[in-house]
Parts: C-alpha cells; sequence; structure tokens
C-alpha cells in the first residue's frame, strides 16, 4: 500500500462536473450561488479554480465534497456518482480543521483509524512516514495549537494524503498565511504534487498563486456562478519561482486578469459591497490596458 | 531623483537610528532580538524593513514610536533623542502608527476616529475637527461612510480611514507595522495606490515593516532586507522606479531587476527563519 | 426540482431576479416570511409540545393518580385557581393587593440593591483595570472575600446592620457587587493593547484613555456581567428574604412552605422567575442601546 | 535555549513571580485590612463594630480545630455537595449532549430549561422539603438542582457552536456516526463541559449552604447559622471562613481535573 503512494498517477481518479446548480433560502428569500457549472477534473492533473469574491467557489467544493446536495446536475468520480462526504475525495479546509483535540499524530491517523480497513501497526508506519515526509516527525506528539501556521497547513495536507484519496479538494488552504510563509508552501505543495501526480482541484483568489501551481485555469463568473473559461497553463515542471517573470507567465496572466476583470465589473453593475474594492483595483488598471501587470486576483472580503 | 524629494518636503521626520540592540529578558532566557542595527532615514523618504516574521523589525518600530525602550544605542528624531538604552520617550502625535490588524476603534464611527486625535490634543473645537475631518475624507475618496462603525465598512476601507486617522495629525512620520498583512492580494493592490497616493501630496517620512518583498519594492524608495533574530541589515536596496508610481511599475525592468536581485536573498532568510522557528518550537 | 433546473440552465440571467427582489423587499415583508417559515418548521410545535407535556405530566403525576411523593405538591390545576381566584383560600391571586405588595418589596430591594452595586462595581473595576496599584492592592481582598458565597454572609449581615431592611439588601448587594467588579475588570483586561497605543499614539492623555478607550471597550463586559450580577442578586434576595424578611416574595415562599399553603409557593417561584427573566432582558436591551456599534456589528 | 528552559523549572521565573511586588502589594493590603478590622471592631465603629475582631475569631479558632464537632460538618457538607454535584454530571452531561446533538429533542426539552432557569434554586427548597421523604435527600435535590442547570445550559451551548469545518472535515474523513459523537462532537464539548462544572460547582455551595441554613442540623451552612443563633459570633466568621476555603479547594478541584481533561488547551 505504501508503494502505490509515492508512484505518479496511481489511485487518482477522475471527476465530472455536469450542471451542477446550487442555491440557498426560500421564496423572496432565494438565492442562486451555482447554476450550471460544467468541468472535468482530470487524472493526475492539478486544477485552480479562481473567481471574484464571494462568487460560491466555496458552495461548490462543498457540493463535490458531498457535504451539500446539489439542487440539479450531477458530479461524478470515476462514473460513479457522489452523494455523501467519503475518504474518496478529502478536502484541505480554508485557516485548518485539524482537530484541536488531538495530537499531530492522532489527527493525521485519523482516517486510517475510523475506516477501520487497515490495521493498527500498518497505519502506524504509514503515518510516521508521512509526518517524515513533511518533517513533522519530531511534532508528533504536539497539538496543533503549538504548530506554526506552515506546520498545520503541512499537518492537514498528509492527514488527506494518508487516506490515498482520488481527489484532493483544496478551498484556499494558503489563506491567513504571510507572505513569505505562503511561498513557501507554495513551493512545498507544488513539489508534493509533482511527486505525487494524484487529482487536484486548488481553489484560491490569488491569481499569482493560481498560475504558479496550474496545469489547467478554471475562471468562474460571478454569482450565479458558471465558469466563463478554462485556461491551459503551460508552463514546464517542475515549477520554480523564477518563471514568475517569464513571458509565457505574463501571457497567461493577462488572458485571465482580464476575465476576472470584466467579472468584477458585473458585480459591481449587481451593486455587491465587496466588489467595490476589486472595481477600484481594476480602474487603476484600466488607465493602461496593454500592460497587464500588478499581482493580483478578486479578493474575499468575507469567510464563507 | 533624491534631492527633488528634499526640495517638495518640509525638513520634519529625519529618523536615525544609531547602532541600536535589544535584549529581551523574559524570565531570564536572554534573546537578543536586535542586534547592533543602524540606519539613516531621510526627511521625507519611504523606507521599507524587510524580514521574516519574529526577526524583530516590530522592535525597531515599537522603539521609535515609543511603545518599548531599547538595551543600547540612539534613535534620534529631528536631531532629537527620541531613545537610548537610559531613555524613553512617550508615544506622541508626531510618530503615528498604523498598526498590523488595524486599531480603529470599534466603539466610534469612522468620523469619530478620524477626528480622535485632534479632539484629544485639544486646542480644536469639535467641529472645526469634524469639518476638516470630513474634508480629508473627500480628499482621499472615502465620503459616505462618516457614519458607520469601522465593523460595517470593507477592509480595504477600514485600513485606508485608518491612514486618514494617522494623516489628520500632521505627524513627521508615518509608522506602518504590516499594515496590509492578512489581506488578499486584490484589496491590498487598491490600499498600496491609496498609500502611494497619499505619500506623494504629503511626502511625509514613512517607515514601513513587511515581510513581503513585492509590496516592498513597489512602494519604497528605499529597502532594507533584515537577517533573521538576531535582525540585523543584510542589504540595502534603493528603488529608483519613478514616482507616482501606479501598478505599471510593477511590470517594469527596473522592479523585475531589482525583484530577482534579492528574491534570492529573501527566500534564504525566509527558509532560515522557517528552521529556526521550529527547532525553537521541538 | 427538475422544473426548476430547465429554467436556471436555459436563461442564466432570469436566475438572478428573484435575489434581486429579495433585495428591493422591506424589512417587515421579509420578517413575514421567516415567519412564516418557521411557522411552517415543527420547531414552535416542539417547543410548544414540550411546555404542554411537561405542565400534563405535572398533572397528572399530582392531581389525576396521585403517585405516591407527587401527591404532596400541589398540582397546576389548584395552583392556577388560587392564582386567578377573586377569592382566594390563601389569600394570595392576581386580585390580592397582598401578592403586589410581596412583589414590589421584593423589587423595590432588588433596584437598590443592584443599583448600589453597579454604582461602586463597576467605577471599581474599571480603576483597578487602569491602575496596576489599585488592582495589586485590591484584587487579592476581593480574592479572599469571593469564594464564601453570600448566603453565608446571611448571620453577619444580620448581625452587622441594624433592622432586617438593610440587612437583606447587604446581602443582595453582595451578590451583585462582586460579579459587577469582576466582569468590568475582565472587560478591561479584554482591550486588545493595540487601542492603547492607538491612542497614545494619537495624543490621548490618561484620563482621555480612561474615557474613550477603556470605558467604551469594557462596556460589553460590563452588560454581561451586570446580567450575571442580577442574577446573583435575586438569588441571595430570596435567601435573605427566606432567613430574614417580613415581605417579599422569598419570604412569601417560606411563610407558605410553614403554613402548610402549598399552591402559593408554587404561584410565588413562577412570579419570581418571570421577574427575574423579565430584569435580564430589561438589561439587555439597555445595552444594546447603548452599545450601537456591537449590535451593528452582530447585524453584519 | 528555549527547550532547555520549557523542561527543567526555571528558578528565574519562579523567583521573579514569587517575590514580585504584586505579592507583597497583595499580602500587604491583606494585613492591613485584617489590622483596620480589628481597630475598628474594638472602637465600635457603626456597623463594621458589630463584627467581632480577628483576635476573637482566631482565639475560637483554636478551640475549634480541635473539636471533632467542627470536622463533621466539613464533612457532612462534602458528602452533600459531592452527592448533588456527581448526580447532577451523571444526569446532566449526556442530557446536555443530546439536545446538543439533536435538534428535535433540544426543541422539545430546551424552553422547560429557559423557563425554569431564572427561579433561583433556592426557591426550590420548600417543594424540595415537601416533595422528597427526608430533609438529606431534599437537600441533595436542591444541590442537584443548582449545578445541574448550569451544566446542561453550558454543554448545549457549547455543542451547538461547534465549528461545522470540524463535523465536516471528520465526515469526509470517513467517519461512522458514533465516531462523529465520540471523537469530535464530545472532545469539542468538553471545554464547555468544564466551564459548566466550575460553575456550577460554585453554585452548588451557594445552595446547600442555604439550605443547611435553612432546613438542617449539620453541616457548615448550619454551623454558621447555629453560631448566630446562639450568640457566638467569633464562630460566625469561622464558618465563613470555612466555607470560603472549602468553595474554593472544591473550585480548583474541578479546574484541575478540567485541564487534565483537555490538554489541549493548556498554554504552553
Amino acid at each position: 500500500m505504501s508503494q502505490t503512494q509515492l508512484t505518479p498517477g496511481m489511485g487518482a481518479g477522475e471527476m465530472t462536473v455536469t450542471g451542477v446548480a446550487k442555491g440557498f433560502g426560500l421564496g423572496p428569500l432565494h438565492k442562486q450561488v451555482l447554476c450550471d457549472c460544467s468541468f472535468t477534473l482530470e487524472k493526475g492533473k492539478l486544477t485552480v479554480l479562481i473567481g471574484p469574491s464571494g462568487c460560491g467557489k466555496s458552495t461548490l467544493v462543498n457540493v463535490l465534497a458531498g457535504y451539500e446536495a446539489p439542487d440539479a446536475g450531477s458530479v461524478l468520480l470515476d462514473g460513479k456518482p457522489v452523494c455523501e462526504p467519503g475518504p474518496d475525495r478529502l478536502v484541505v479546509f480554508q485557516e485548518t480543521a485539524l482537530f484541536p483535540w488531538m495530537t499531530t499524530y492522532e489527527n493525521v491517523s485519523y482516517g486510517p483509524r475510523v475506516q477501520r480497513k487497515m490495521p493498527e501497526a500498518e497505519f502506524r508506519r504509514e503515518t510516521m512516514k508521512l509526518l517524515d515526509l513533511v518533517g513533522l516527525r519530531d511534532f508528533k506528539d504536539k497539538y496543533p495549537s503549538q504548530l506554526s501556521g506552515g506546520m498545520q497547513r503541512r499537518a492537514e495536507l498528509v492527514r488527506a494524503m494518508i487516506n490515498q484519496p482520488k481527489v484532493m479538494l483544496m478551498d484556499e488552504p494558503f489563506r491567513g498565511l504571510d507572505a513569505m510563509t505562503r511561498a513557501l508552501m507554495q513551493e512545498y505543495y507544488v513539489r508534493l504534487f509533482e511527486e505525487h501526480r494524484g487529482t487536484n482541484l486548488f481553489v484560491t483568489s490569488e491569481l499569482e498563486e493560481a498560475i504558479f501551481l496550474a496545469d489547467k485555469l478554471l475562471i468562474l463568473t460571478n454569482r450565479p456562478a458558471r465558469v466563463k473559461k478554462v485556461i491551459e497553463v503551460d508552463l514546464p515542471r517542475p515549477r520554480e519561482f523564477a518563471m514568475l517573470t517569464s513571458k509565457a507567465y505574463q501571457d497567461c496572466k493577462m488572458e485571465a486578469l482580464e476575465l476576472l476583470h470584466e467579472e468584477a465589473m458585473k458585480s459591481f453593475a449587481a451593486g455587491a459591497v465587496n466588489a467595490a474594492d476589486f472595481l477600484e483595483a481594476c480602474s487603476q488598471m484600466g488607465q493602461d490596458q496593454a500592460v497587464p501587470s500588478c499581482k493580483e486576483g478578486p479578493g474575499e472580503e468575507t469567510r464563507q | 531623483m533624491n534631492t527633488a524629494e528634499k526640495i517638495a518636503t518640509n525638513e520634519r521626520g529625519r529618523i536615525s537610528i544609531r547602532n541600536v540592540t535589544k535584549v529581551y529578558d523574559p524570565d531570564g532566557a536572554k534573546v537578543l532580538a536586535v542586534d547592533n542595527c543602524s540606519m539613516e532615514i531621510e526627511a521625507g523618504e519611504f523606507c521599507v524593513v524587510v524580514g521574516p516574521s519574529g526577526c524583530g523589525k516590530t522592535t525597531l518600530l515599537n522603539a521609535i514610536a515609543g511603545f518599548h525602550s531599547i538595551t543600547s544605542g540612539e534613535i534620534h528624531l529631528d536631531g532629537e533623542l527620541l531613545c537610548s538604552g537610559q531613555k524613553r520617550t512617550q508615544p506622541g502625535s508626531d510618530r503615528i502608527v498604523v498598526f498590523q490588524n488595524g486599531a480603529l476603534f470599534p466603539w466610534y464611527t469612522v468620523l469619530e476616529n478620524v477626528t480622535f486625535g485632534p479632539v484629544v490634543q485639544g486646542g480644536v473645537n469639535e467641529k472645526d475637527a469634524k469639518d476638516k475631518a470630513r474634508a480629508m475624507l473627500g480628499q482621499m475618496g472615502l465620503e459616505g461612510i462618516e457614519n458607520n462603525y469601522p465593523s460595517e465598512i470593507s477592509s480595504g476601507m477600514r485600513r485606508r480611514v485608518e491612514i486618514a486617522r494617522a494623516m489628520m495629525n500632521d505627524p513627521s512620520v508615518l509608522l506602518l507595522d504590516e499594515p496590509f498583512r492578512a489581506m488578499d492580494a486584490l484589496t491590498k493592490t487598491v490600499v498600496h495606490q491609496f498609500l502611494l497616493d497619499v505619500y506623494d501630496k504629503s511626502k511625509k517620512t514613512v517607515f514601513f515593516i513587511t515581510h513581503d518583498l513585492e509590496e516592498a519594492i513597489f512602494l519604497g524608495s528605499k529597502v532594507y532586507i533584515m537577517t533573521t533574530r538576531p535582525a540585523q541589515i543584510k542589504t540595502i536596496l534603493n528603488v529608483d522606479i519613478p514616482r507616482p508610481r501606479d501598478f505599471r511599475a510593477l511590470s517594469s525592468a527596473t522592479y523585475i531587476r531589482l525583484k530577482k536581485e534579492c528574491i534570492e536573498a529573501v527566500h534564504e532568510e525566509a527558509l532560515k527563519a522557517f528552521k529556526a522557528g521550529e527547532r525553537e518550537m521541538a | 426540482m427538475t422544473n426548476a433546473t430547465a429554467t436556471t440552465a436555459a436563461t442564466p440571467t432570469t436566475v438572478t431576479a428573484p435575489a434581486e427582489q429579495g433585495g428591493a423587499l422591506s424589512s417587515w415583508q421579509i420578517t413575514l416570511f421567516s415567519l412564516k417559515q418557521w411557522l411552517k418548521s415543527p420547531s414552535p410545535y416542539l417547543n410548544v409540545l414540550g411546555i404542554v407535556g411537561f405542565i400534563v405530566f405535572w398533572y397528572l403525576a399530582t392531581e389525576r393518580f396521585k403517585l405516591p411523593w407527587f401527591n404532596k405538591l400541589p398540582g397546576p390545576v389548584a395552583v392556577f385557581q388560587e392564582w386567578v381566584s377573586r377569592d382566594p383560600a390563601y389569600g394570595i391571586s392576581i386580585y390580592s393587593p397582598e401578592y403586589y405588595h410581596h412583589i414590589f418589596t421584593s423589587i423595590w430591594r432588588v433596584l437598590q440593591a443592584f443599583i448600589l452595586a453597579t454604582v461602586l462595581g463597576v467605577p471599581i473595576g474599571l480603576f483597578m483595570g487602569w491602575k496596576k496599584t489599585f488592582k495589586d492592592y485590591t484584587f487579592p481582598l476581593l480574592e479572599t472575600l469571593r469564594p464564601i458565597p453570600m448566603l453565608a454572609w446571611v448571620p453577619l449581615s444580620i448581625l452587622m446592620w441594624p433592622g432586617r431592611e438593610a440587612s437583606i439588601i447587604f446581602l443582595t448587594f453582595l451578590g451583585s457587587f462582586f460579579a459587577t467588579v469582576l466582569n468590568t475588570l475582565l472587560g478591561v483586561e479584554s482591550i486588545d493593547e493595540v487601542y492603547f497605543r492607538a491612542a497614545s499614539s494619537l495624543g490621548a492623555k490618561p484620563r482621555q484613555v480612561f474615557f474613550k478607550v477603556i470605558l467604551p471597550g469594557s462596556l460589553p463586559f460590563i452588560f454581561t456581567g451586570l446580567q450575571i450580577s442580577m442574577g446573583f442578586a435575586w438569588f441571595s434576595l430570596v435567601a435573605g428574604e427566606m432567613l430574614a424578611g417580613e415581605y417579599g416574595l422569598g419570604y412569601l415562599i417560606w411563610n407558605s412552605f410553614i403554613m402548610v399553603q402549598y399552591p402559593v409557593i408554587v404561584i410565588a417561584m413562577v412570579t419570581l422567575g418571570v421577574i427575574g427573566g423579565f430584569s435580564s432582558s430589561l438589561i439587555r436591551m439597555v445595552g444594546d442601546r447603548l452599545m450601537q456599534w456591537k449590535v451593528r456589528e452582530a447585524a453584519r | 535555549m528555549a527547550t532547555a528552559s520549557s523542561q527543567q523549572f526555571n528558578w528565574v521565573k519562579f523567583r521573579k513571580s514569587v517575590f514580585s511586588l504584586t505579592t507583597g502589594r497583595g499580602i500587604a493590603s491583606i494585613i492591613i485590612f485584617t489590622i483596620l478590622w480589628e481597630i475598628c471592631s474594638r472602637l465600635g465603629v457603626p456597623i463594621i463594630g458589630n463584627v467581632p475582631p480577628p483576635s476573637a475569631v482566631l482565639a475560637a479558632l483554636g478551640k475549634q480545630l480541635v473539636s471533632p464537632a467542627y470536622w463533621m460538618s466539613w464533612l457532612d457538607s462534602f458528602v452533600r455537595i459531592l452527592t448533588g454535584f456527581a448526580i447532577a454530571q451523571v444526569l446532566g452531561i449526556p442530557l446536555g449532549l443530546l439536545l446538543g446533538v439533536n435538534r428535535t429533542a433540544r426543541e422539545l426539552i430546551y424552553p422547560i430549561f429557559e423557563i425554569m432557569r431564572p427561579i433561583p434554586p433556592l426557591a426550590w427548597v420548600p417543594i424540595a422539603v415537601i416533595f422528597w421523604p427526608t430533609t438529606e435527600l431534599s437537600m441533595m435535590f436542591v444541590t442537584f438542582l443548582g449545578a445541574f442547570f448550569t451544566v446542561v445550559l453550558n454543554i448545549v451551548g457549547g455543542a451547538s457552536s461547534i465549528d461545522l469545518r470540524y463535523i465536516r472535515a471528520a465526515h469526509s474523513l470517513g467517519s461512522s456516526r458514533s465516531d462523529i459523537f465520540w471523537r469530535v462532537m464530545l472532545p469539542a464539548t468538553l471545554p464547555s463541559i468544564v466551564v459548566g462544572m466550575t460553575v456550577g460547582m460554585g453554585i452548588t455551595w451557594a445552595v446547600v449552604v442555604a439550605a443547611e441554613m435553612i432546613a438542617s442540623r449539620s453541616g457548615l451552612g448550619f454551623l454558621t447559622w447555629r453560631a448566630y443563633v446562639a450568640g457566638e459570633y467569633p464562630l460566625i466568621i469561622i464558618g465563613m471562613m470555612s466555607i470560603g476555603i472549602a468553595g474554593y479547594v472544591s473550585s480548583a478541584l474541578i479546574r484541575m481535573i478540567g485541564s487534565r481533561l483537555t490538554p489541549w488547551l493548556r498554554t504552553f
């Protein structure tokens, strides 16, 4: 079992999302959040989902994870419909959802422990190996509150990885980290992905992070969210930070930025409060459309 | 360009930091936070200090602001001794701090927050202060939110109001302690532009702390890159991108060159800090 | 469900329409709608069912089947009949002036004690948070006296004060005083250091820091403290009145017990509960009034 | 360096905290208070003058410390407290968890608690005496009530404010319903259970003392009340102090157990 873990691409699944719609509230309070969302998460690819603030990215993740049932449409994992949460699709949450009452070791071994498919000795070995991999062996008996932000994110990553999920769903996992730690975590994550080649969906609101990580970029529209455009990012792997100044990167960024700008204009017209800042950012850029420049992505004022 | 800046500025706000050392001594475990650090900041300079978290940048800022004492060395503001190993001047409205997570008083409206400084310092009646505040908010493009409480406006707005609150007091120096941390990239670009506009208009001395290199180069005239604890200056960078700057500066050749130049240095320190942090926690 | 899907998929623009309408609706329409939704959900019926079930059980156990032990308790019917009777058997009903006399005596006592505790406790708490030296001298004393339950003060308080009225009020005061002081102190200490720094950086003098930072910043905790202290006030009032009162609801409970007028006990208990609940919501209302910033924060 | 100081006993820190100005001032304030009390009492200052002076209390204390009756009162009170408190935990914790987890149960039962809450526990004393065949049982019942409401209300509050992400993460990782309850809901509510227990313990003491004064022939509350009736005024103070110490010790005990149960909340 432990061997398969390290073989690139093995055990990865393909997720197909067709026509998913989701709304909340009843009667006059009804709000449509997702509408006719269709895309595929290809096997062994890192797909990044990016969209304007509050557009329903988290709702989409909740639907894919099976926490919420879509009002319409279907989510298929390797051809089988998704209807409830399960260890084949694991979510790494915003901020982190490590259980504060468990030590790092207990957190990481939680999945195998409750699934009761592996004997204790085996998952103990597996857990230790993964903790070693992310450099947390010395911290196995610490509680999450004793770990730094970066360590917490790494622990959460391996808590998901130990279950060998077919798909990993990363819901803005590096949000709230400071710029330096964030850059280190991005590098860390991209190395891990390049070694394992699982199917990953990464949700973010930072364009720079998105392009740096992605094989494929999904740009969402405003609420109700649909897939506006899919951009293939053909930067070579392994990715290096030096690529952030390359021509291919700049081109890709420009294309994505224009699309996001368009969405922001719409959301401003619809009177969204959060869009005010975004539009201002865009109007500053609008003075010179030829140069797509500042590092930038749609912001999210409130956690969803 | 430096000379041009000097002419535009009034001569207030020259900070000189000489051989400052700070040792923390909680529970007997001596921790050297800042080690023999010297800087000369010209009046009207936009000075940015970059370093990994916990490296002692904030200690330096707190010493200038008057919140902390230092162990040895001297800090002067416009030739006057601010603090040394023996002396500490109380915080005052000539050096105003904008804090990491924001410190707008949640129990006051935006207008009350902005007029806080003039009102407590006395000498102005409340109506004049309010008129001045309204005019200032208007100039900065912040009208229409005077009577909202800070919790009701967006985080980008909040930070801008806080800068306006500082500017109301016409300080010699503006001290910014990682003010845009924990903001997403988009909101950041807005507040960056805002801060640059404020700086270009007022030419106040700005002492800005961050650990985001891009932000540092984009905003600063001079960037000091610090080592991990104990904080020392590793590199000084003169950013000669002309002002007024806007987002276009981010794609200029100078910017990319500067970024390339020090990305390695910063990355190295970040890694060191990261490792050191883990060792300490083990 | 399929119907809805068809429309959303075909014409995406129409999908936003309900949401926009939602924004245009007046607030009372939304309230009305949520009320309707609430009435459609099972929760209000379950709530009522729970309470009715409790009363029915009480009735069955005491008056209908007269279960052992329960048969000594007054049943709901007896209590209710007594309560609304124009000619109550034991002299206490909503028509008897005696009843209101008891109620007002209790309220008046609590009010005096509570106001005294607030007027003394809040400034002391604020001052303790403001000046460390003051806290160093007073806090250990407070901590030494606090673990003694208010009730243990009863004999001493009777001994100290001339007359029953004063000793009951003193007891009630003690109960609420400690809660008020401690919560106020907690409130001051919970204010983020950054606000003090911001204030001093903006040139505020110590006195201004007190009135413009410490006071408004600790207000939320002060009001939580006042609510708790109101609870303690009623608690100690009942104890004081039971042991030493001549009037008041606590006295009424104890006296009816001795005189074997059991339904009156329940009447007095329920009355106490209603007034106690009412007084703490009154404090919450005053608090909301004073802390608009907190209310608006919550509304977001 | 930091590792060394966290593992070994830090003498500098210890010395600093014990011999600090704060401790000195604290001791000074208590001494000053005692002296003032003595003076006021001797001079017969109105109101405070009625309280027996510390010297008299000290003299009486010597006699009490060797009297078995005094220690019997401690024992009696503690037995009542522990029984009432333990029953309240045994019944209150499961009920609180049930109400926290199950929405229907909460909507059915919680309003009754809401209605009963503002009634001071002492008001229950007469009803309890009528209902239970012995005074002892009725006192335990009142004690139980005091702790029970607090515990249940705290647990329901804690259980309904669990971060949804924890439950979702547990679901995703393949937990069964019982896993979610035992490994997620229970530990997540544990801190509020501990808070409920600590507050409940305080209320329990208040209730027991009152109940003993009103309806009992033994215990610390009775000791205090009898001292008043019999005119042995210094004994009142001794009774009060004993109750204070007992209450403090039991709260400290609960806090200690609480921090054992929730190791992840300790500050490091």
